[in-house]
C-alpha cells in the first residue's frame, strides 16, 4: 500500500476529470430545473460505460479492469468535485460483489453491466440508520418470497437490478433481482436535486437463484457492501470538500468589504487553516481505508467507518464555512457552493449516517 | 379608566371582533395580512379583525394618538398584549412601517413627515420594504454605492439594493443612498424614502438555497426622488439606519427563540426510539442532542434575563450583538441535528409527503441565520470592541 | 424568582467578596509550598463561620439565615473568584439536611455546627462517576454496621462529622456519622491543591440514630445533595471562570507581541467573544438552577444537572484560553492562572462528572 | 562493503555492546545520558554502550567522518537504526548539541568551528543548550532585546533568555543576540556561542504548572564573548535561527506521535468498564472519545502519507506547521478525556500511589505543546500565509 498514486491510477485520475468536465455543477442545476425525472445525464453515463468504469473493481477473467478499490476512489473523488451524479457507484461495486460471489448465472450478467450500461442499485438494510432489516425473505414451494419495504434507494426508478438484504430465519441475506413492476417504487428528489426511492415489496415472487454466494459468504458480503460503498462515499466526500474549500478559499482572496480583501482577516484565515488541517486528516484515512480494502485486511472495516465518518464531519464543517464566507451570496441559488453542502449532507446519510459508523468503529475496537 | 376596567373593555373587544378562525397559527402566505395598495383579505373573519384593531389604532397601540395610533400607556399595551397572547390571536396586520420605519419617522422624522407617512402605516394602507444592503456590500453596509444626484428639488436615483424583503409587494422602500463621495463613507450616506411606482423602479424576487423566498432585488434606474423624502438631514442617515439596525437585531433573536419550543429530542424519540430503560437509540447523536439542549434551554434563560436587566433598568448595548450571535449558530447547530434526527426523509426536497421538504429547506435556511442582519463574523467584533473594550 | 440579586442578596455578595479579599490566590499558592495538611486556611474558616455562612441554608427557627440556594451561591462564585477553600459548600448543605430531615438529637448538633465551627464532608455514592455505591449497611442487633469504600471525599481528614450514602437491602439511604478513629483515611493533595480523601469502613459501627430522615425521604434526601451540591458548584465555577475570563482580557489588553497588543488580533478577540457569550449562558442557567430550589419546583434536577455540566464544560474552555492566550508565562507555576485550570477540572469532577450530568439531565428529561 | 554485511556487522556490534538493561525504556531522569563535562555514568551498562558508539561516531550516524561522524550512507543509517529499534536500544546519547547546533553548524559554521564543536558533541563532552526565547519576546522570536556590545574582539553580552532547557547543566549556549538595534529587527540578530562557565552567566530553573521542568531562565550580566564564537554572519543569525526552528518543529510534532500509542478507549475501558454487549459504561464520554480516536487515527496516517510524499521528492515546507498544530491540539484533546476517564485518581497529584500524580502532570503539560516551538496560532498565521496563499 502507498499514500502516493501509482502512474496508472493517476491517469484513470486524469481522465476521470477530464470527463466530468463536461458534467460541472451547472448540469445538477440544469437537471433540477428541467424536473428531470432521470436525476443524472444520460449521456455522461454512456461515456462512464465506455470507459469501463462500472468494470474497475472487476477482474480481468470476468471482463473487468480490476483497479481496485483505490482506482475506484479515484473516480468517486472526481465526482466529489463536480458533484455529478450516476449509477455508477452501485453498479460497480455490485459487479465487484457479482464477479467475487456470484453464481456462474450471475457472472454472466457482467458482460451487459459493464459494456451494456445495465445499472444496478443497492439497498442496505431498510433505512440509513442501519438498524436491523425491515425486509423479509421466506421460502415458497420453489421460489421465495419478499416483502417488506426500503428506504432511500438511489436511482431505483431508472436502475435495471437491484441488490438488496433481506432477513431469511433471522439471517441477513443478499439477494439480486430485477428491478420488475412487482417492486412499488416511490421516487422523490432530494435536497442533492438526485432521485432515491422507497421501495415496497409485497410478497414479491424471487427464484432460488436470486441468492448471491454461498450461507457461508453472506457476513462477508454483508461487510464488503458496507466498506466499501462508504470508502468510495468518503472519497466523493473528499473531492467534494476539496472542492468547495478551494472554491471558498478563492474568494476569500477576492471579496473585498471594510476596503481590503476579506482573506486578511486573521479570524477567517485560522478557520480555514484550521479546515485545510481537516481535509489533510480526511484525505489520509480515505487513502488508508481503500488500500486496506485493496489489501484484504481485516482492519479495512473499522477503517472504513471512520473515513465515512470523518469524511461526513469535515465536508460538513467545509460547506457550512463556505456558505457563511460567501456571505449572502452563498445563501443565493445563483451561486453554487449551496449545491455542495446538499450533497454533502445526503452523502453524509447514504449507507449509514454519521452516528452509525462512529459507533460502528467503536465496537469494531471493542469499546 | 383603571387597568382593571382597561383590560375588561379589551377582553370584551376580542371576543367581539377576532374570531375563532383568526386565533390559529399562522402557516400559509394568505393567513398573514401585510396591507398595501394592492392588499386583499384572506376572508371576512381576517378583515373583520383587522379593520376593529386599526380603528382604534391598535395595529400600533403605544403610537400617539395624533396619528391615528393606540395612544395606550406601556401599562395597556402590556395587558393588550396579555390577552391577546393568552387567545392566542394572530397579529391584524404585519408591517415594517411599523416594526421599522415608524420608529425612525417617531425619532426624526419632520412633523410633516410623520402626518404624511404614519396614519398610513397604521391603517395599513401603505406596504414599506427596506433598501439597505447592496450586492457590493455586504456587512460593509457603509460601503454603499446606490447614488443619489442633486437635480433642483429631487434627487436621481441610480443604483441596485439586494435582500429587500416583499420588494416586490411594497408600495414604497425607505432606502439609504449615497449623496455624498467625497467624504468618509458613514458621513455621506442620506436616508430617503422612494415611492415604489416610480418610472425607473423595478424589482426582481431572488432563490435562495432553500427555494422561493421573500428576498428581491431591487433596480434604481434614473429614479426622480423628491427631496422632500429625505428623512433626518442629507449626509446623516447613517445614524437612522444604526438606530434601525438596533432594532432589527432583537426582532431576529427573538425570532430564533420562537422556533425553539419543541424539544429536539422530541423529534429524535419519534424517529429513533428509545431503548428498554427509555434511552434514546442513537447514543452518539444523543450526546450531541444533550449538549445541543443544554445550551439551548440556558440561551432562553439568557434571554429571560436580559430581559429583565433591561427591565431593571440595565441598558442593553451591545448585548444585542451577543444574542443575535448565538441565538443564530444555535439554530443552525439545531437544524444540523435534526437533519440527522430524520434521517433520510429529512433530506426530500420535493413532494406532499414531506409537505415539500420542510425540514430540508428550513435547514438551508438556517444557514442564513448568521449572515442577514449583520453576520456573526461583525457581531465578534462588536462585543470584542464594545463589551470587552478589545483593541483595534 | 428573579435574575436580578435582591438588595439582602447583593449585600451578602459585596460582604462576601470583601472577606475573601484576605484570601486570595496566592493563600492557596501558600498553603500548597508549606504542605499544609489541613488545604484550607483555620482562620478564614473561622471568619466564615462567625460570618454565619455555615446556616444559609438553615431555618430560623434553627439558628439559620435562611438565605437559600441563590443566597449560597453568591457566596461560592466568590470563593470561586480567588479559589478559596473550605469546609463551607459540604457543612452548609449538611446543615441544610439536618434543618430539613434531621431528628430532633440531629437538630440539636445545629448550633455546634453554625457558631461553634464544627465541620461535615458529605460523600456521595463511592465515585464520581456516581455509579451504584459500593458501600452497604447491614442491622447488627441494636446497631448498624458499615462497610465499604468512598473515594474523592473533601477534607475528610479534618471534618468533625460525615454525611454519607450507604445501601440498605440494596436501597440508598443516608446517615450522618461521627468522623471517628474508626474510619480509615487516606487523603492525598489534588491538582487543586486541596486535600481529599479514600474512606474506608470496615465493620463500623453505627447507632441506629445515625440515620437521616424517615425512609421516605431519603430519595429527597439523595435529590437535594445530587442537585444542590452541584448548583453551588456551577456557582463556584461561575465565579472561577469569570475571574479567569477578566485576567484572560485584561491581558490580551496589556501584553504587546509584533509591536501591537495581542488583544488587537481577530482571531484572539473571536475567541474571547465567543467564550464571553458561553459565560453568560453559564451565568443564566446557574442563577435559573438556584433559584428553582429555592422555589422547590421539581425542574430543579434537571435544571441542576444542566448547570453542572454546562459550568464544568465552559471553565475547561474558559481555562484553557486563558492558558493558552498567557503564552509561555501561563505555564509557569508563578502566574496564577494555572491555579484556576486545576481547581476548574477538581470542581467539575466532584459530586458526578460531566458525562453523568449530561446524562442525568436527558434521563430526566425521558431520552 | 554489501549492506547485507553491514547489517550484519551491526547486529554483531549491538549484540556485544548494549546490555540487555539498555533495551529497556527509559523512565527516570537517570536512564537519559546527555554527556557533558560533569557527567557521569548511571552505571557501567550506560558507559558501555556509549563509549562504544561514540567510537565509531555513531552517535551522529550520518555526520562526516572528518569530524568524528559515522559517515554512514543514509542507507547504512537507515539499517543501524532499523536494528536498534528492533532491540529497541536506548540512544546512546541525548544532545541538542546532535539536534540542533550541529546541523546549524554544518549548514553556517566555519571550517574552524566544525573543527572545534563538532567533535565534542559526537564524543558527548559538550553538553549543549539553547538560548532563544525572552520573557518578553514570546511569539515574536525576533523581538528578542538580548544586546551584545561590540567591544575590540569581543561582545559585552547583557539580558535575559527563558525556556533555555536543561540551561543549569549545559556546558554551553548557542543563543540569540541584538548587534543591531537600529534596523529591522530581523536584520540586527547574531547566532553566537557562549561558554555557560564565563562570568557573568547565571541561570534558574522553571517551575511549570506541571511542577519542576528541565527549563531554566539564563540571565547574562556583562558577560564578554569573543567574536570568533559568532556563527554565520554578524547580524545575519536570524537565518540560522529560522533552519534550526524548522528542524525543532518536526522533533516536537513527533515526539507526540510517539505517545499516542496506547488507545484512549484502552484506559477508558480500564476505568469506567463495559456493558454486557461490550459497549463502554459512559455512552457520552465514549462518544468524545470515538470522535478523538478517529482524529488520532487520521493524523498519524497523515504524518505517514506527509513523510511518504517527502520521500517522493515533494517539499515539505508549511506543512510542518500542520503537523505541529494539529498534533498539540490533539494531544491536549487526549488529556482533556483522560482526565474524565481516570476520574478521581487522575486528579492526584502528591504521592506514590499515584506515581506522584503522573497523569495529573502529564495533563498539565500538554498545555504547553500549543506554546513551545511555535504557539498553535502563530502555525495557523504559516499555514494560511504560506499554505492558503491567503493575504495579509
Amino acid at each position: 500500500m502507498a499514500y502516493v498514486l501509482t502512474e496508472e491510477q493517476q491517469m484513470l485520475s486524469d481522465s476521470a476529470r477530464d470527463l466530468f468536465k463536461a458534467a460541472p455543477v451547472a448540469l445538477v442545476r440544469e437537471l433540477r430545473d428541467q424536473d428531470n425525472e432521470v436525476g443524472y445525464s444520460q449521456d455522461l453515463w454512456k461515456e462512464m460505460v465506455e470507459m469501463g468504469l462500472n468494470g474497475l473493481l472487476v477482474s480481468e477473467e470476468n471482463g473487468g479492469m480490476d483497479f481496485g478499490w483505490r482506482g475506484m476512489g479515484v473516480i468517486l473523488e472526481e465526482c466529489g468535485r463536480t458533484l455529478s451524479n450516476s449509477p455508477v457507484l452501485t453498479t460497480a461495486v455490485a459487479a465487484h460483489i457479482i464477479d467475487r460471489y456470484g453464481s456462474e448465472e450471475q457472472k454472466a450478467m457482467l458482460t451487459e453491466i459493464i459494456t451494456g450500461g445495465k445499472s444496478i442499485t443497492i439497498a442496505l438494510r431498510s433505512t440509513s440508520r442501519m438498524s436491523a432489516d425491515e425486509c423479509i425473505v421466506t421460502a415458497d414451494g420453489d421460489h421465495y418470497l419478499l416483502s417488506g419495504t426500503k428506504q432511500m434507494v438511489a436511482n431505483a426508478n431508472t436502475a435495471d437490478y437491484i441488490l438488496l438484504s433481506a432477513l431469511s430465519d433471522g439471517v441477513e441475506q443478499y439477494y439480486l433481482i430485477e428491478n420488475s413492476d412487482a417492486v412499488q417504487v416511490e421516487t422523490e428528489r432530494y435536497m442533492d436535486s438526485r432521485m432515491y426511492s422507497r421501495l415496497s415489496f409485497d410478497s414479491v415472487k424471487l427464484s432460488q437463484s436470486a441468492l448471491v454466494g454461498v450461507a457461508k459468504a453472506q457476513r462477508a458480503i454483508a461487510t464488503t457492501l458496507i466498506s466499501g460503498l462508504n470508502a468510495l462515499l468518503s472519497a466523493e466526500l473528499l473531492g467534494l470538500m476539496t472542492e468547495a474549500f478551494e472554491r471558498t478559499v478563492g474568494y476569500l482572496k477576492e471579496r473585498r468589504q471594510f476596503g481590503v480583501l476579506i482573506g486578511s482577516f486573521q479570524a477567517l484565515q485560522h478557520r480555514a487553516a484550521d479546515l485545510y488541517s481537516e481535509i489533510e486528516l480526511v484525505k489520509s484515512i480515505v487513502i488508508k481505508a481503500l488500500d486496506a480494502l485493496d489489501d484484504g485486511d481485516p482492519i479495512a472495516t473499522a477503517y472504513c467507518s471512520m473515513a465515512k465518518a470523518k469524511a461526513s464531519k469535515i465536508a460538513q464543517l467545509a460547506t457550512n464555512e463556505g456558505v457563511q464566507m460567501y456571505g449572502g451570496i452563498g445563501m443565493t441559488d445563483d451561486e453554487e457552493i449551496g449545491f455542495f453542502m446538499k450533497r454533502a449532507r445526503v452523502a453524509a446519510e447514504q449507507f449509514g449516517s454519521m452516528s452509525y459508523h462512529a459507533d460502528r468503529f467503536a465496537r469494531l475496537s471493542s469499546y | 379608566m383603571s387597568l382593571e376596567d382597561f383590560r375588561k373593555e379589551v377582553i370584551d373587544f376580542i371576543e367581539a371582533n377576532c374570531a375563532e378562525s383568526m386565533r390559529q397559527p399562522m402557516v400559509k402566505e394568505s393567513d398573514t395580512y401585510w396591507g398595501g395598495r394592492n392588499a386583499t383579505f384572506q376572508n371576512e373573519d381576517q378583515e373583520r379583525w383587522f379593520t376593529a384593531m386599526a380603528e382604534r389604532g391598535w395595529t400600533t397601540p403605544t403610537w400617539p394618538k395624533e396619528y391615528g395610533g393606540g395612544g395606550l400607556s406601556k401599562a395597556e399595551a402590556k395587558i393588550l398584549k396579555q390577552e391577546m397572547d393568552k387567545r392566542k390571536c394572530r397579529p391584524p396586520l404585519l408591517s415594517f412601517g411599523i416594526w421599522m420605519l415608524g420608529p425612525a419617522l417617531l425619532q426624526f422624522g419632520s412633523e410633516e413627515q410623520r402626518q404624511q407617512y404614519l396614519p398610513d402605516i397604521i391603517q395599513g394602507k401603505t406596504r414599506w420594504c427596506q433598501g439597505y444592503s447592496e450586492p457590493g456590500a455586504g456587512s460593509d453596509l457603509a460601503g454603499l454605492q446606490t447614488s443619489a444626484i442633486s437635480d433642483g428639488d429631487h434627487y436621481i436615483v441610480n443604483g441596485q439594493k439586494v435582500w429587500t424583503s416583499y420588494g416586490d409587494k411594497a408600495d414604497m422602500i425607505f432606502a439609504l443612498v449615497r449623496t455624498d463621495q467625497s467624504v468618509k463613507k458613514q458621513m455621506g450616506i442620506t436616508f430617503l424614502l422612494v415611492d415604489m411606482d416610480t418610472e425607473g423602479v423595478s424589482t426582481q424576487p431572488i432563490k435562495l438555497i432553500s427555494g422561493k423566498s421573500p428576498f428581491c432585488e431591487t433596480f434604481f434606474d434614473n429614479v426622480r426622488v423628491p427631496k422632500a423624502n429625505v428623512i433626518g438631514e442629507e449626509n446623516a442617515g447613517w445614524t437612522v439606519a444604526k438606530y434601525l439596525l438596533t432594532h432589527e437585531r432583537s426582532a431576529i433573536s427573538s425570532a430564533v427563540d420562537a422556533d425553539m419550543l419543541t424539544p429536539l429530542s422530541y423529534y429524535a424519540k419519534n424517529s429513533i426510539g428509545v431503548d428498554e430503560t427509555g434511552v434514546l437509540k442513537d447514543s452518539i447523536l444523543r450526546s450531541d442532542i444533550v449538549e445541543w439542549e443544554i445550551d439551548a434551554a440556558a440561551f432562553k434563560f439568557t434571554l429571560e434575563r436580559i430581559n429583565e436587566e433591561m427591565k431593571a433598568g440595565q441598558a442593553i448595548g451591545a448585548k444585542s450583538s451577543f444574542m443575535k450571535y448565538y441565538g443564530s449558530e444555535l439554530n443552525k447547530r439545531k437544524y444540523e441535528l435534526r437533519l440527522q434526527v430524520e434521517g433520510a426523509d429529512g433530506l426530500v426536497w420535493d413532494g406532499e409527503r414531506t409537505n415539500e421538504g420542510k425540514v430540508a429547506r428550513q435547514f438551508c435556511r438556517t444557514k442564513g441565520n448568521s449572515i442577514e442582519g449583520g453576520t456573526s463574523e461583525v457581531q465578534l467584533n462588536i462585543i470584542s470592541k464594545h463589551i470587552l473594550g478589545l483593541p483595534s
